[in-house]
């Protein structure tokens, strides 16, 4: 079991003819995954890695019948893409882009149908291990498991991976939520979908400075989660009111600081480790005792 | 991208919201033909940094006319220091002259975002001026991305924060007004504080700032001519011209590193190993071994750095580009600088290979924790 | 019994202390209207035309409990009190106002709240004949009976308005869709009111050139309208592609002219008078005739 | 308010849409110098006028650079005269020369307002120029109003008018910046026929119609600088000037109505009366005496009015202030103008009564036909 793609999970991917998404669709389909087409408006009657090419997303959708679109075109496009694919009826949509306006995924906040679920924009995306990658993290370093991780954050991601493959517990499905201010699913999104998921007994949550998610995450795990839950929070040290690359990355007042995060995912039971490099013992330690 | 004080009011003041008279100057003598230009006995003479708290550190004074060109003379040319600034202040290279405005209440009001509601939101409080801070919280007002903001909404806002009379319109106005150029100019804030109530109720903004989202200067060509580039850190500007996500602090390791996150965690890691980051980097998610060189020669050229922690977990990056690039740089380094190098993730055994036999003089490790304490060690003995 | 409005009716001005807001209340008060109070921002607190005055739309509905308001503000700021009065919970809103730009209109077609009825821009108004009349009609001219009228236009409702009464047989309520192209009630929801309302024995429609309305009222007569129908059609001698007064009275190609309009009104049974004088005697025929 | 080819045109560049490149020129001289510039051996002439169908008439021709400046001399300074014009035709001002486009393909393109859906729409279609008016409709495409419009939207479109390869994207992006263009200037319509396809995809306008809504040029101050009054009556300018409603038709019978509404009726009575109108002239609802007055001038000083019929329904406006604006106009005759008057509603016995006791040399009625037959009776004996 998983949580929302697995090896049945049929994939286009928007800008699936450019730099980015040729060498991520062979990436994922290498990995296994059930990339069955793609869309470049103007390419559309083609084929590129051995699949079809379509000029817009319905035609992909009325030929393919996929259940997700990745998207890799540029920030000016990106936006247009999401809509496009929700109009389409696409019903998971995972965005790469990075660097996307504000007003633009505020706008795509607003107008997203609520049936569909977007993840991102400017995150590694999701990947089912040894399933279903759909994204751009290594898929090497993923083992099957027990694990369900979501994270802010894309490198740190992989660290959790790494640490959760090297303690022997694997990873059921890890989501990268993307570090915009504004984005699609969140962590309570996620920590739902994890609960709810029989083959996930732990959850690794990976937070950073800046706006209120952790907290709100903390209120709902204290509410909502029974599974245990791990929890690493980056930024301790960074100082107010600069944005730490991720431009949800950013102090604002006494707003989005590490330690108030830390505090209030302790509070909700959370084992939240004050080490990057031990998210993965920390997991294996609080799987090991009755929870 | 963040805005002057008289670069946001300019675009206040093209946007129909009442700003005090006003005359940018850039020297002494440009000062004294301003100042008697605004009429009156006195102006305001506010040093243009890009942080608050001026009024404390003597960066905002109003004194009669014709002290002003002594007062611009003062502040031109210096570097002005306020408890918003790094320790060494930033550049006063422009000076904005006033006319005083009679006021008889200070309000706040911003457009912002509500990262929890996921839209813009307005705030807004009828106590403002240096009070805003210590104060109770404003008032927040969401405003509908889809249907847009109503002057009645601002109406209803002044109502809640106590205005009453011909203020109640003109905030109505101000807000409808303020709202419509954040969304024109991509602003992520546009905050006046204080807006100034005159005795019979017009609006004048007293200060604003503004902070434009870089992610969207592409469609915003006017405003790329308004960056100050003299009021960031010079480090910092380098980094950006070569397209790197640098920001200095006050250490002294520098840090080179692969996605924001890691990046934090990694200056997390080295403030727990007992030492300092003299840096955050975030190279990126598709690096190059030229991109790593180049912000390896950013950091090596910053005097203060005494060690440098690479640490780059290879997920589209490949391990083996990154320490070629590492190489490149470091045959560059003017003075002996001890590097420490974690290198995990696709060809991270490649990647330390190629390290070795390119003789890199550093440490090179898998843990991420025995890096930072190496680099501290190394930084401390240097 | 009448449409929409009656003697019980409680109605705020927004823009009351205004000009035209004031000489209309008084016109309005004088013909028996229940002018409950009225909004100018700034001059909350207040009073005027002996009744209360309010900064917002809000206060006014939270004291005074209103069932409609009218609407006399400058075009510049007619969007914002339709959308006050609506956010306010206002079910019906008349908004006289003339020059709105289209694409404010746009915005509050867009944005109303299904429940909300507006009527205008552009409008005389409506008024229930001896009861309550909101907006800038001559009360004088109207008797209570038995006559619905609908009209895109103002001084041709007062010619339908006089010539029923002349004619004996009065009117029970008249209402003033306007001439702007984009607008709240139309012919049809004027034409569903006047079918439903037992006091209602009889329906004018006045329509113009420009736009198709008259063309789907025609459609909804056939199908949904027992009640007889007389019709004039404004503009028979109009040149194409000029505006004639009304932003909506243009003809554009081979659409809106008033031939058009007249053939599909009589089509669907409707007595179509080809003089602006006979509309009182063609309604007085039909009715003394079996419908 | 219509703006000239070129004006749109300026506008549409400016909005990021390809336009052939061209030159503005007010005089042959111009002409010269200008061809040159725009290379090739060739170029089009095109006449700025507010009026469509100008190619059968001569207005648009393509020529030799060295004969452009001859056609421009011959167009300069004259009225073309179109079947989209007035019979008198409308003046040439202004010319513009284009650089020929190789187009492999024309196409209709317009983003116009949609009544009965109550939201702006796309119009599109593959067979567009001269053809559009007798080919089949254009696809139309609503532009959901608080959603916006994305250039999806315009690919779908694309391929539902038959387009394939480059010019797919292309159109998208037409498109998008089309409804940006509409909305930031508050166009009614903004028409590119033809949209010019090359042999490599790339979409021009060829041509370029753009009409503002006139109740929105108070916050549109560039465009009010675009208006040439030489392209109207200039009975429909003066008018325009005193605030009255007035558009100037063919007849000889002047007509001042209250109400737009009311002034077709009247048009259409004189018509069946066996008449023709001069005018449409509707002095709208909250009008006074001097308005009144200053719109009978409008229509006594044109000679071609040989009797004029006033029809006023008063309501809001008073019968007896209309009698003191008519008496006061009709003073100021320069000749002798036979006038009928129908005055009802407020105050008409009143108003009638001042006629009389005015010393009105005219004909006063209650009855709406018997004014239009009096009126169209003295014109045929004047």
């Amino acid at each position: 079991m998983s949580v929302l793609i697995d090896k049945d999970t049929r994939v286009i991917c928007q800008g699936f003819t450019g730099k980015q998404g040729t060498f991520h669709c062979e990436q994922a389909i290498a990995y296994g995954t059930q990339i069955v087409g793609g869309v470049t408006p103007g390419k559309g009657g083609g084929r590129h890695l051995d699949r079809p090419v379509f000029d817009t997303v319905a035609e992909a959708v009325a030929a393919l019948r996929p259940d997700a679109s990745v998207i890799y075109v540029p920030a000016v496009a990106a936006a247009d893409a999401i809509f496009e694919a929700a109009a389409a009826g696409i019903g998971l949509i995972v965005c790469i882009t990075e660097g996307i306006p504000v007003a633009d995924m505020l706008r795509v906040k607003a107008c997203l149908p609520a049936h569909t679920r977007l993840i991102g924009p400017n995150c590694p995306g999701i990947i089912t291990s040894g399933a279903c990658k759909i994204g751009i993290m290594p898929g090497a370093i993923h083992r099957p498991g027990v694990v369900g991780i979501v994270s802010r954050s894309g490198t740190l991601t992989y660290e959790a991976v790494a640490q959760t493959t090297a303690a022997g517990l694997g990873q059921t499905t890890c989501i990268g939520i993307g570090g915009d201010p504004v984005h699609g699913l969140g962590f309570i999104d996620c920590l739902a979908l994890f609960e709810a998921d029989p083959a996930t007994q732990g959850i690794v949550l990976v937070g950073e400075i800046g706006g209120t998610e952790e907290e709100a995450a903390a209120a709902y795990i204290r509410e909502h989660v029974r599974k245990p839950v791990v929890a690493y929070v980056a930024g301790m040290t960074a100082p107010p009111g600069r944005r730490m690359g991720h431009a949800g990355a950013v102090i604002a007042g006494a707003q989005g600081t590490a330690r108030a995060k830390k505090e209030a995912l302790m509070a909700a039971g959370v084992t939240v480790v004050d080490s990057p490099a031990r998210m993965g013992e920390a997991m294996a330690s609080r799987l090991a005792r009755p929870c | 991208m963040r805005l002057h004080e008289y670069q946001a009011k300019a675009l206040l003041a093209a946007w129909g919201i009442a700003t005090p008279r006003g005359v940018v100057v850039r020297s002494p003598d440009e000062a004294a033909a301003a100042a008697a230009g605004l009429g009156g006995t006195e102006c305001v003479v506010k040093a243009q940094i890009h942080a608050g708290a001026r009024g404390q550190a003597g960066g905002v004074r109003v004194v009669p006319h014709a002290q002003a060109p002594e007062v611009a003379r003062a502040l031109l040319g210096t570097r002005l220091v306020t408890r918003q600034t790094p320790p060494g202040g930033l550049p006063v290279d422009v000076v904005l002259l006033e006319a005083p405005v009679a006021a008889v209440r200070e309000l706040y009001l911003a457009c912002t975002l509500d990262r929890r509601g996921g839209t813009r939101v307005l705030l807004a409080s009828g106590a403002g001026g240096m009070g805003i801070e210590e104060g109770a919280a404003p008032q927040a007002w969401p405003i509908d991305t889809v249907r847009g903001f109503s002057a009645y909404e601002g109406r209803a806002l002044a109502k809640a924060i106590g205005l009453n009379g011909r203020a109640v319109a003109a905030f109505g106005e101000l807000t409808a007004r303020l709202v419509d150029l954040a969304l024109d100019k991509d602003a992520l804030l546009v905050e006046i504080n204080p807006v100034l109530v005159t005795a019979d109720g017009e609006l004048i903004a007293g200060d604003a700032k503004m902070e434009i989202d870089d992610n969207a200067l592409f469609r915003q060509p006017t405003i790329e001519a308004l960056r100050d580039s003299r009021q960031g850190d010079p480090r910092d500007e380098e980094a950006r011209m070569r397209g790197v996500q640098y920001i200095a602090l006050e250490g002294d390791i520098g840090c080179l590193v692969n996605g924001a996150g890691l990046a934090m965690a990694t200056m997390d890691l080295i403030a727990a190993a007992g030492g300092r980051p003299a840096n955050f980097l975030d190279v990126g998610g598709g690096t190059t071994a030229q991109k790593v060189a180049e912000a390896l020669d950013v950091i090596a050229g910053d005097r203060r750095v005494k060690a440098v922690l690479v640490n780059i977990f290879g997920g589209i990056v490949r391990c083996d580009l990154i320490a070629e690039g590492l190489l490149v740089a470091a045959r560059r380094f003017e003075r002996r600088l001890p590097i420490v190098v974690r290198l995990v993730g696709t060809r991270a055994q490649e990647g330390r290979l190629a390290l070795a036999s390119g003789g890199l003089e550093g440490d090179v490790t898998d843990s991420l924790e025995e890096a930072a304490q190496l680099a501290v060690r190394r930084a401390r003995a240097s």
